[in-house]
């Protein structure tokens, strides 16, 4: 594979971490992996620019996301992340053991939590096999669409 | 009075409605696609939720993500702006199943509303005058042309298993129509299998007037007067006025008193619009829209009335704060809908707004969502701001517009500001002149 | 009505007047110093003048300058607006030697009410109520008492001679005038070498209220009720109101006429406001000013009257466009003056606005020259903008101007924005319950 | 390949890089591999942010000075400038020869012109001897204070 050029598969990449930003309201993400490196920012030197030019916080209460905010310093970017808004409940009924724990090996596709919305539960299930690295919401959490749950490495 | 209002719609109506609660002391809730994550009524919000992608399906028409939203929230009222799923009858079911204050009418006046052969049944019923026709097809010319004589020429010769023009005709004289009947008729026939026709006023070149009412739980109903929305293109209105250059007192009073008495039959709650064509001195129902409409503003000018305001009262199971005889009307409002397009082709123009500053001064008032800097998502529709302007009257109504076009800067993206500029120049426009086709026919002469 | 008019100030009332010209057909000039090439009245004017550097003595206040750009413009009128040479008598007659027409008053009512004792004399030779006080210098304290007892207690004597608060003291009763004569009378002596006193009314408490009043060159006159403008900080009006929460309608009534008439019989042209300090029922004449004020724009809010453009329009020798019959207050409006300056120590903070967002909805106006960018230059005041609310009533409006003063996004220099959040929690200003030393009495207990 | 011009793939890939900037609104994107590193930014920072910052023209006739604009490239640094706004006169009366003339040697406080301001005339005195180089204004032209007279070398 030549390195000049991307394929489709870091193209992706770099627009799912487009993506990402805009979420998060996050200026900048880099990667580092053993073969390659990869850095995207929004409003760079024009971080500054770009953030005076988005309307400062109004004088009262400023406008919060309803659910908990993520850590400070950012979710992890390959988080799974919430397909729905909802409440989060990491055991399939109260007092029952969790889905799954930190350390937990999964398989493809295995239930991880569910997301109640309008009374209907939803199931996520796991994208790849993998350890369970992180959980990022706790049980009965509201989440908003979009919003990292737990990480899977 | 609701606790925490979500608001289930994006940009200028979002704020305005925030802005209304906000006065109102309850607190708000928005919600918002990824791609409206920066976007103002987000910020100014007491609470935010992301319902989903960009696509409008996927989040401002997303009933389960929007009722999530309100039960995670704790909002105990939604409400819907215009568009999206503001006149959606399930939506509104769904609201009210959940406990929560669809801030609106019954879902059943929605419905009705939403349906054009029962909304024309409904009014019809309650008093509201209708395009006149000929009960049912036509048996020979010579019913056609008792029919058309009772309605008055020039009438429009329709297919009763028509559709999209085919077989219909116009007839200006009694001669013509019985022309007009006959090519009808074989089209009709060619085209649907059946030469059924039927016949209905012909309306050449109508005004659209709209009468705004407000109803509360209590049975009290009040007309506001009309909004002039004649000036359209593609359906689309571009300029409004309160209240209309080509209403008499009199037409004005007579249509306000037809439209509220049968708002207050049909029993409706909230803020609801009736639509008419307008021509040679009578009305004839197009629609009833059962939202607040993008033009309520220049409404809330000529009257003073706070109508999102009111609707927010109302639904919380207020009385209107006013009746009938306080509604006076004093001086004249136009808004003019400012689009992200280019102002010749209309080809929109999403992208970043590199500088914006609003006109201001008396008189002036520009309802919007963007600031410098903001980038016009590509999802949704392109108006950009409402320009709304009054003064004591509509001579000086249009300077100041004029003044305030001239005066706004919005850049790095195409506007319809130089169409505005040059529409109030026109001698059609300053006379107050114009119909529905008014606009295209000028645009297409200036193409040229 | 004039072709061009000249500007001769900067900021918010250069833009206002700006507009009004604009919207009345009327080409502008902005005159601007080196430190304003970049302001927005320059920006937007038809054409625009440099004329000096950055001290006012040299561009705003220098009179050849500002002469010599309408010349070389052809303006044939000139707006002084409000502070500048907007009071210089000398000024508007060397304006009107260069037959260039003066937007204000004749030169004799500008001088007349420019000097402390002439303006006395003729406010109360029209018939305006002044503080009362005993005639000329009392002979002993059975003449003291006399007055005193005419005038009612509380009462001030002062040294005739005097100044400074020397030789002034405070009687509340009989006996305490006594002592209070002999006192001042020592000290006047001490100080002047001259012992003899005189007595005034004291006010303890009074508001500041001023009535609107418009005159045109046929004779009519005009009053456009009152501000009331008493919550002040070292003479500086920070807040305003119209109507006023403390009058009755009948005193409205009575010191409106007596106010009217007054004008009516000095004969005065174009605008102007006539300030009392009011106590327990009763106005006591401070001064007038013959200019436009800051605060006009809540007037033009609550009577729905241009307040500019009358005024340009009797200056170019048009009648008034209504009559006093005509006005109807409606409502109430609110202006604050927010300013470029800390908060808590009024220290000033020029320097640049890195981000600027207006409010807006209904009921909602912002007079300001400012933008996302501009920077604030430091040689003249700091008002960056007025903050104009109104509504149907005053608790509405405080509503509003709470939700509006919360929306405003002004950042990069320090302003006055969280004074006015934290003034509209306080229980006396809700209840409409404050006098001229307020707001320095809350500022003072609340830096303990 | 030499290594200082990109080829075709490189070049390819930047366009690339720069569409995918364009479309998710990223101010910067740098990717390094074994082999490269490659970065692409758009938006230099505060330079952008104060351009956009300040005021657009007007919609219709922006604001022109009265007086007639001086010359695109800028009027000369070392220009002696009007004290004053005014009226210019090149001669001591109509029809005379004017003060100075391109060429010219003059002496320091010589009449180089007159300001005419509220019917008074105010010489302007040249600030220093020396040559005229250029004059910048017409015989009964309007100017504004500040504005460049002419120039002494």
């Amino acid at each position: 594979m030549s390195s000049y050029k991307p394929n489709t598969s870091e193209a992706a990449w770099i627009r799912e971490l487009a993506a990402i930003l805009t979420e998060t309201g996050l200026s900048e993400i880099e990667i580092e992996k053993p073969d390659m490196r990869v850095r995207v920012a929004r409003g760079g030197g024009s971080t500054l620019a770009y953030a005076t030019a988005a309307p400062a916080p109004a004088a009262d209460a400023p406008a919060r996301p309803a659910v908990a905010p993520a850590a400070a310093d950012g979710p992890p970017v390959n988080a799974v992340t919430s397909p729905m808004v909802g409440t989060i409940y990491l055991s399939p009924s109260p007092g029952a053991d969790p889905f799954v724990k930190v350390g937990d090996r999964i398989a493809q596709g295995q239930t991880l939590m569910i997301v109640e919305a309008m009374k209907t539960m939803n199931p996520i299930a796991s994208p790849k096999a993998g350890a369970v690295k992180q959980i990022l919401v706790r049980d009965a959490q509201p989440v908003e669409f979009g919003e990292p749950l737990i990480v899977i490495e | 009075m609701f606790k925490k209002v979500l608001i289930a719609n994006r940009g200028e109506i979002a704020l305005r409605v925030h802005r209304a609660c906000k006065e109102l002391g309850v607190a708000t809730v928005a919600v918002h696609s990824t791609a409206d994550a920066n976007a103002l009524h987000v910020r100014l919000a007491d609470e935010s939720v992301c319902i989903g992608p960009p696509a409008p399906k996927d989040s401002y028409l997303n009933i389960p993500a929007i009722i999530s939203a309100a039960e995670i929230t704790g909002a105990d009222a939604i409400h819907p702006g215009y568009g999206f799923l503001s006149e959606n009858a399930r939506f509104c079911e769904i609201v009210k199943a959940h406990n929560i204050t669809f801030i609106g009418p019954d879902p059943t006046h929605i419905r009705t509303m939403g349906d054009k052969i029962a909304a024309k049944e409904a009014a019809g019923g309650a008093g509201i005058p209708l395009v006149p026709g000929s009960k049912g097809s036509l048996a020979s010319y010579e019913e056609g042309r008792r029919w058309a004589e009772e309605i008055g020429f020039p009438v429009l010769v329709k297919a009763a298993a028509g559709g999209g023009g085919r077989g219909m005709k116009v007839a200006k004289t009694p001669d013509a129509l019985q022309e007009a009947m006959s090519t009808a008729k074989a089209e009709a026939k060619a085209a649907f299998g059946d030469d059924a026709v039927y016949l209905e006023k012909y309306l050449e070149r109508p005004r659209h007037i709209e009468i705004q009412i407000i109803a509360d739980s209590f049975g009290n109903v009040v007309q506001l007067g009309e909004r002039d929305c004649s000036l359209q293109r593609r359906h689309q209105k571009v300029l409004e006025e309160a209240l209309s250059p080509a209403l008499m007192p009199h037409e004005r009073a007579e249509i306000g008193e037809i439209a509220r008495s049968a708002i207050a039959r049909l029993g409706y709650l909230g803020v609801g619009t009736i639509e008419f064509l307008y021509e040679n001195g009578r009305f004839y129902f197009i629609e009833m829209n059962t939202r607040l409409q993008v033009e309520h503003p220049i409404t809330e000018q000529v009257t003073r009335i706070d109508l999102v305001r009111e609707q927010i009262r109302v639904a919380a199971g207020m009385p209107l704060s006013f009746k009938q005889e306080d509604i006076v009307f004093r001086g004249h409002s136009i808004e003019c809908r400012i689009n992200a397009e280019n102002p010749k082709t209309f080809r929109p123009s999403p992208g970043e707004i590199s500088y914006f500053h609003a006109p201001g001064g008396p008189g002036v008032r520009f309802d919007s969502a963007i600031y410098s800097g903001y980038r016009i998502p590509p999802y949704y529709d392109s108006m950009v701001g409402k320009l709304i302007v009054f003064a004591d009257d509509r001579e000086f109504c249009i300077r100041r517009l004029r003044r305030c076009l001239k005066e706004m800067q919005l850049t790095g993206v195409e506007t319809t500001i130089p169409l505005f500029l040059d529409l109030l120049e026109q001698p059609d426009f300053l006379n107050g002149d114009y119909h529905i086709h008014w606009l295209e026919e000028w645009l297409a002469a200036d193409a040229l």
